[in-house]
């Protein structure tokens, strides 16, 4: 295995493209060491990304925030204004794994692992998240949506790295909220993740995007969903046509985390809730 | 003469007895006796047997008095977490 | 090989690994600082806990490598010479331990923890060492450990 | 030795000093399984079975024996042969043979300079399977046409005409239970099922080994049982126990999972093949996959109750799997089932069954915790039927001593009705239940164990005292051993320094099992510091030339025994110490013996639990464990063993199982997946320490290290089948079953 530790994107786009075995980005590691350690996947060539500049920050742009690809859970737990604004998805950063994992687990790495069940990502989702790409062929941008493709796989292509994300503008009663069902209190892997986005007027839901995660072979977004509660109020009506349709969107596995039914089950109460927490966050 | 409790796979060994006399005046006397009457079960109690006397579980030693008002009863051979 | 030197415990060191090793591998058979534990070797067990540049991390998810320039706190680190840090203090006296091997970790984790927040509830003790696992004492006595270290922190503070 | 009924008031016995080894596990200091390390020492790795069944066909270890770096390779050609029941057994799961019986069972290990080398050459060695069908349910596993994991493995009095997996067969009981049936008012029969758990240790199994061809060896490990570690690996590598040295480690928890052998008789082989040590640690995923889980289990059990509360009779099967190899503890489970009840009409049947799963390994009051969740959960069912309190019905039918227990034995002096008087009057028990809140009590029963137990205990000049035994320290036992010969020597707890001997300095000791340590190795280290006095008493006598049986020991001197004996100043401990090499050489005082008394312990448990009815996610809210100590020495660690005994059974009766696929192969062999309680499941666990004492020891002291994982599985079904209203009958209750449960009810 080849180490390298490049001092910008670009550097770090031509190593990886180079590789014609298996290469992979280290930002935080939690997934890539776990992977080398297990002999799940065993790179021929590992670029840590953490020595570029600007990878450790964030910065305000055009009323939303850029987070660095290195920016770990535990930093961005830590940026007031962020966590004002985005707190779903501040949170749904904050529940992988442990403190231990937060000083090192990123947004970035957290959709780049393409894990269906990934915290982060449904949160990104519901929030109209994108990224920004560095590749051979110079940078793009792209929705986050479009960034996993399949369990493990992403629509990255070779050479192509994800060097920030970009949280777009709060706007004016904006409230947003993430909830995940695990089986203990810490530690686990959802079993299904849900999250909600709203912006408010005159007490009714405006705007919406509702996804959820663990539920599909990638996280969804749920326009069905989202219909369903905007122009209400969150009545009990409008309520259980969200549940209804977040389950309705679920296409899961049962495995040793959950069952194909409790999965599909529980995604419309987290959905409810999520929903719920979402409207006291815009409205308050 | 001691009366001896069995347990079933023993009494299996036994003809179905559940409770056998044998002469004896220790622990170890009475897992001898046991073998000598009835052959097929010593690679059981070879295997390791517990043995309760009045209530107390003796776990492997073959010293511990007996007499004909004890009550004796073969055990699984206990062991732990 | 790799060449790496950074600072344990305030002291520089340095030593070269397979580019495959762990933080956690060079602690432990480079440096012979076998304080930190490996209990699981994926990041789910924190006997591995130590901190780098100032954050808690699992040792075991950490590469060799990435040490360089860093510094690294561990289990050794705590006590001032021959003077026990109050949790190391307290953990003896409530107890907290059983077999021990969960210790070190917890007691770099909850070091951590007091030093950004003094003043912890019970439940903020309880989600902070969420990922140090203890099988032996059911986690009561730690918590009392680590509450009881901390209210005798900030009366001393 | 009995209870000592003069030694009622204690200095140290009761007190909470600080344990011994405290200071090197704050600071980082102490030494576990994987922190030793040797002069040219290779790393292992041992290659395992990816099949629940195969037949090995080839083994080819030629390409990883050309790589650089490895020193040795070793199958099972290179352990001895000829060996039967037990021994081939342990060997056969050490290291298989014709057949890998499950899914990562060791098949080769190799040795290399390094950690990584030797996993690299691990994968290099090119194994050619057989794959076979496999099972590894263990009622599956009992019909006709399952998969044979292996014939003649029958123990004998098993039934005949039965599967040959089947391969161990207990019954007890007394009375006519169809009589007693037929006198109940309410007859209830259920079926239960339980997973297999982990003993889930922090601390992988680890050790490190050297072996030349002159058949001596050495070996660091962490074990329960450092004794039986040599006596394995003498027979597994053919030379002789006494040749092998083994130190126990510190140990990193063991519940009974670190009494079992797997990985020294491989490093011992690797070693002496290399001529080198050799350092062998398993991964977490290994100790999953080949180190012991408990028996899963499916039982059945029908108890008949009058309206009044009577049982008026009670009957039980049990089948347990045990993995690969015969030795599930059916036998413990069905003896345990209705042992806190005193019934007229009893009988209790356990299969042993083998499977294609790991060889089952001891887990804190084997098979008890099982049989407890199946019998309480159906006396539950009954109360709630009849409209009876779940205490007072257990009060009303509870053991005590000189009833008879289930398993034909006459109880001696026993607790059980104190637990109940004491659970009933604790707060907790008439505390609000709060919203989607239940709660449960359990009782529960371990026999307690004692078994060949040697120390000895040696004088300084300088009057302190070293106290060597020999059952290692898994839950601060050194404190114990250390309190009852200060105790019992009139000197301070700090004068008395206990360590664990090593295999070659002090007689044959049990593993630290059964819960025997406090009781066994405590009440050994009474009777060595009462040797030492009767030596520390000559010396005095001697001195002022009186017959040795005119002096005394009190108050940490010898004194003469009355003005018949003559008028002397007392003598110190130090006094005497300080001349001992001029008045007859070293005082030691020893004890070797097999103690027989360990007084059985009983315990009643309350739990609250709330349940989320929308996802079936249940948490503890509230706990309280009440148990019988006997005497409790270090009370502190004695609340230790309740909590965590509590814990364990937290985790199994809600998140923790062995997941199998349909392949047969485990899917969670790791702490991610198999879910044990992290700091923030869990509430603080109050505890009741009650002190019936046990006629079996000089104190009273009764062992406590299993019992407090009985009553859990039981208390917890009980709690959130009351909070739920349905009555859960499988663990563990995670929330897909508590949500289908819901579903199957329509709630």
């Amino acid at each position: 295995m080849q180490f390298h530790t490049p001092d910008t994107f670009e550097e770090a786009s031509r190593l990886l493209a180079a590789e014609t075995g298996t290469a992979r980005v280290l930002a935080g590691g939690t997934d890539v060491l776990v992977q080398l350690r297990s002999d799940i996947v065993v790179p021929d060539t590992l670029v840590d990304i953490k020595r570029i500049e600007g990878v450790k920050e964030i910065v305000g742009e055009n009323g939303g925030w850029r987070i660095g690809a290195a920016v770990s859970g535990a930093e961005l737990s830590e940026h007031r204004q962020v966590k004002a604004e985005w707190p779903g998805i501040v949170e749904a950063l904050d529940l992988v794994g442990s403190t231990q994992i937060q000083g090192r687990c990123t947004l970035t790495g957290n959709l780049c692992n393409a894990s269906p069940a990934a915290d982060s990502v449904p949160a990104m989702i519901a929030a109209g998240a994108t990224v920004s790409i560095t590749g051979p062929n110079g940078t793009r941008e792209a929705k986050v949506e479009d960034i996993p493709v399949s369990p493990g796989k992403t629509s990255l292509s070779p050479g192509e790295i994800v060097s920030s994300v970009f949280l777009p503008a709060r706007g004016a009663n904006g409230g947003d909220a993430y909830l995940r069902f695990i089986p203990r209190t810490e530690m686990d892997i959802a079993v299904v993740g849900a999250s909600v986005s709203m912006n408010v007027e005159g007490g009714k839901v405006a705007s919406a995007r509702v996804a959820l995660g663990a539920v599909a072979p990638t996280a969804l977004l749920v326009e069905d969903a989202a219909a369903a509660i905007i122009g209400t109020s969150l009545d009990d009506d409008a309520m259980a046509k969200l549940a209804a349709a977040a389950s309705a969107a679920c296409n899961p596995i049962s495995d040793k985390r959950g069952t194909i039914e409790f999965r599909t089950r529980v995604a419309g109460v987290l959905a409810r809730r999520a929903a719920k927490i979402a409207y006291e966050r815009a409205t308050s | 003469m001691v009366t001896v409790q069995l347990f079933s796979s023993l009494s299996a060994l036994a003809d179905g007895q559940r409770e056998i006399k044998v002469e004896a005046k220790t622990v170890g006397d009475v897992l001898v006796a046991l073998a000598r009457a009835y052959p097929g079960m010593a690679e059981k109690l070879d295997g390791g047997v517990s043995v309760a006397v009045d209530g107390r579980v003796i776990a492997s030693g073959l010293t511990e008095p007996v007499n004909e008002l004890s009550e004796v009863v073969i055990l699984e051979r206990l062991k732990g977490g | 090989m790799i060449h790496v030197t950074t600072s344990v415990n305030g002291d520089e060191m340095e030593f070269v690994c397979d580019p495959r090793e762990t933080l956690l591998d060079a602690l432990r058979d480079r440096l012979q600082l076998t304080g930190a534990k490996e209990g699981c070797g994926t990041g789910d067990c924190g006997a591995c806990s130590v901190t780098k540049d100032g954050r808690l991390v699992c040792a075991c998810l950490v590469l060799a490598a990435e040490a360089e320039g860093s510094e690294i706190g561990t289990v050794e680190g705590i006590a001032e010479g021959e003077d026990l840090h109050v949790l190391q203090q307290k953990f003896l006296e409530h107890a907290a331990l059983q077999c021990g091997i969960c210790t070190p970790g917890i007691l770099v984790a909850t070091k951590a923890l007091l030093e950004k927040n003094p003043n912890p509830t019970e439940t903020e003790v309880r989600y902070w060492l969420a990922g140090n696992l203890c099988r032996c004492t059911g986690y009561d006595k730690i918590i009392r450990a680590v509450m009881d270290a901390a209210a005798e922190m900030r009366e001393a503070a | 030795m009995a209870f000592d009924e003069k030694k009622s008031t204690f200095d140290v016995i009761g007190s909470r000093p600080l344990r011994p080894d405290g200071l090197d596990k704050v600071t980082g200091r102490a030494k576990f399984g994987a922190d030793a390390y040797a002069p040219g020492m290779l790393h292992a790795a041992v290659v395992r079975s990816p099949h629940a069944h195969a037949r090995i066909v080839k083994i080819d270890t030629s390409k990883a024996e050309a790589m650089k770096g490895v020193k040795a390779v070793v199958t099972r050609a290179d352990f001895a042969t000829g060996l039967k029941g037990e021994n081939w057994n342990i060997l056969e799961n050490v290291m298989a043979g014709e057949k890998a019986l499950y899914d990562g069972h060791a098949v080769a290990a190799v040795a290399a300079t390094s950690a990584l080398a030797a996993k690299d050459a691990m994968k290099a060695i090119e194994v050619t399977y057989e794959v076979l069908p496999h099972v590894t349910d263990v009622d599956e596993a009992m019909k006709e046409g399952a998969p044979v994991i292996r014939e003649g493995a029958v123990s004998p009095g098993t039934p005949e005409g039965m599967h040959p997996n089947v391969v161990g067969y207990h019954e007890s009981g007394h009375g006519d239970v169809d009589k007693g049936f037929a006198e109940a008012d309410l007859v209830i029969e259920d079926t239960f099922k339980t997973e297999a758990t982990h003993q889930g240790y922090i601390e992988p199994h680890a050790c490190l080994a050297q072996m030349g061809n002159d058949g001596k060896g050495e070996v660091w490990c962490c074990t329960q049982g450092h004794f039986n570690v040599a006596k394995v690996c003498a027979h597994l590598l053919g030379t002789d126990a006494s040749q092998i040295r083994v130190t126990a480690s510190e140990i990193g928890g063991g519940f009974g999972g670190k009494t079992a052998v797997f990985i020294e008789p491989v490093a011992l082989a690797l070693s002496k093949k290399s001529n080198r040590p050799v350092k062998l640690v398993m991964s977490r995923s290994e100790v999953f996959r080949a180190t012991g889980p408990t028996s899963s289990t499916s039982m059945d059990v029908k108890i008949g109750m009058k309206k009044d509360g009577t049982i008026t009779a009670a009957s039980g099967v049990f089948r347990l799997q045990g993995g690969a190899f015969p030795g599930s503890p059916a036998e413990f489970t069905a003896m345990c089932s209705f042992a806190p009840y005193n019934l007229e009409n009893v009988k209790q049947i356990g299969w042993d069954v083998m499977t294609n799963r790991p060889k089952q390994a001891a887990y804190r009051a084997p098979g008890s915790p099982m049989a407890a969740f199946a019998v309480e959960s159906v006396i539950d069912t009954l109360c709630n039927e009849l409209g009876l309190d779940p205490l007072e019905v257990r009060l009303k039918n509870c053991s005590k001593t000189g009833t008879r227990a289930n398993f034909g034995i006459t109880w001696d002096q026993i607790g059980l009705e104190e637990t109940l008087l004491q659970a009933q009057a604790h707060p907790h028990y008439s505390a609000p239940l709060g919203p989607n809140q239940g709660r449960g009590i359990s009782c529960g029963f371990w026999f307690n164990h004692g078994g060949e137990t040697a120390v000895s205990l040696a004088l300084s000049e300088d009057g302190t005292v070293s106290v060597s035994v020999g059952t290692p320290d898994i839950g601060g036992s050194r404190a114990s051993m250390g309190m009852m010969a200060a105790e019992e020597l009139g000197i301070p707890y700090e004068k008395v320094r206990t360590t664990i001997a090593d295999t070659a300095t002090l007689g044959y000791n049990e593993i630290s099992h059964g819960s025997r340590v406090t009781y066994a190795s405590g009440l050994a280290t009474i009777e060595a510091a009462r040797d030492t006095i009767r030596k520390l008493c000559k010396r005095a006598a001697a001195k002022w030339g009186i017959d040795e049986d005119a002096v005394i020991w009190e108050d940490g001197c010898a004194k003469p025994s009355g003005p018949n004996a003559g008028e002397f100043e007392p003598m110190t401990l130090q006094q005497i110490a300080r001349k001992m090499g001029a008045t007859g050489g070293p005082i030691v005082g020893h004890y070797e013996a097999t103690p027989e008394g360990a007084g059985v312990s009983f315990a009643t448990h309350i739990v609250d639990a709330e349940v989320d009815q929308e996802t079936g996610s249940t948490s503890i809210t509230r706990y309280t464990v009440v148990q019988d100590a006997g005497k409790a020495i270090h009370p502190s660690y004695v609340e230790g063993q309740f909590q965590g005994g509590a814990a364990q059974g937290i985790g199994w009766a809600l998140n923790e199982e062995y997941i199998y696929g349909e392949d047969g192969r485990l899917q969670n062999a790791g702490f991610l997946d198999y879910r044990i309680p992290v700091a923030s499941d869990l509430p603080m666990i109050d505890c009741v320490i009650v002190e019936v004492p046990n006629p079996g020891h000089p104190y009273g002291v009764r062992g406590v290290g299993e019992t407090s994982i009985c009553p859990p599985l039981a208390a917890i079904a009980n709690a959130v089948s009351n909070a739920v209203g349905i009555r859960m009958k499988q663990l563990p209750m995670s929330p897909p079953r508590i949500l289908a449960a819901l579903d199957a009810e329509g709630k």
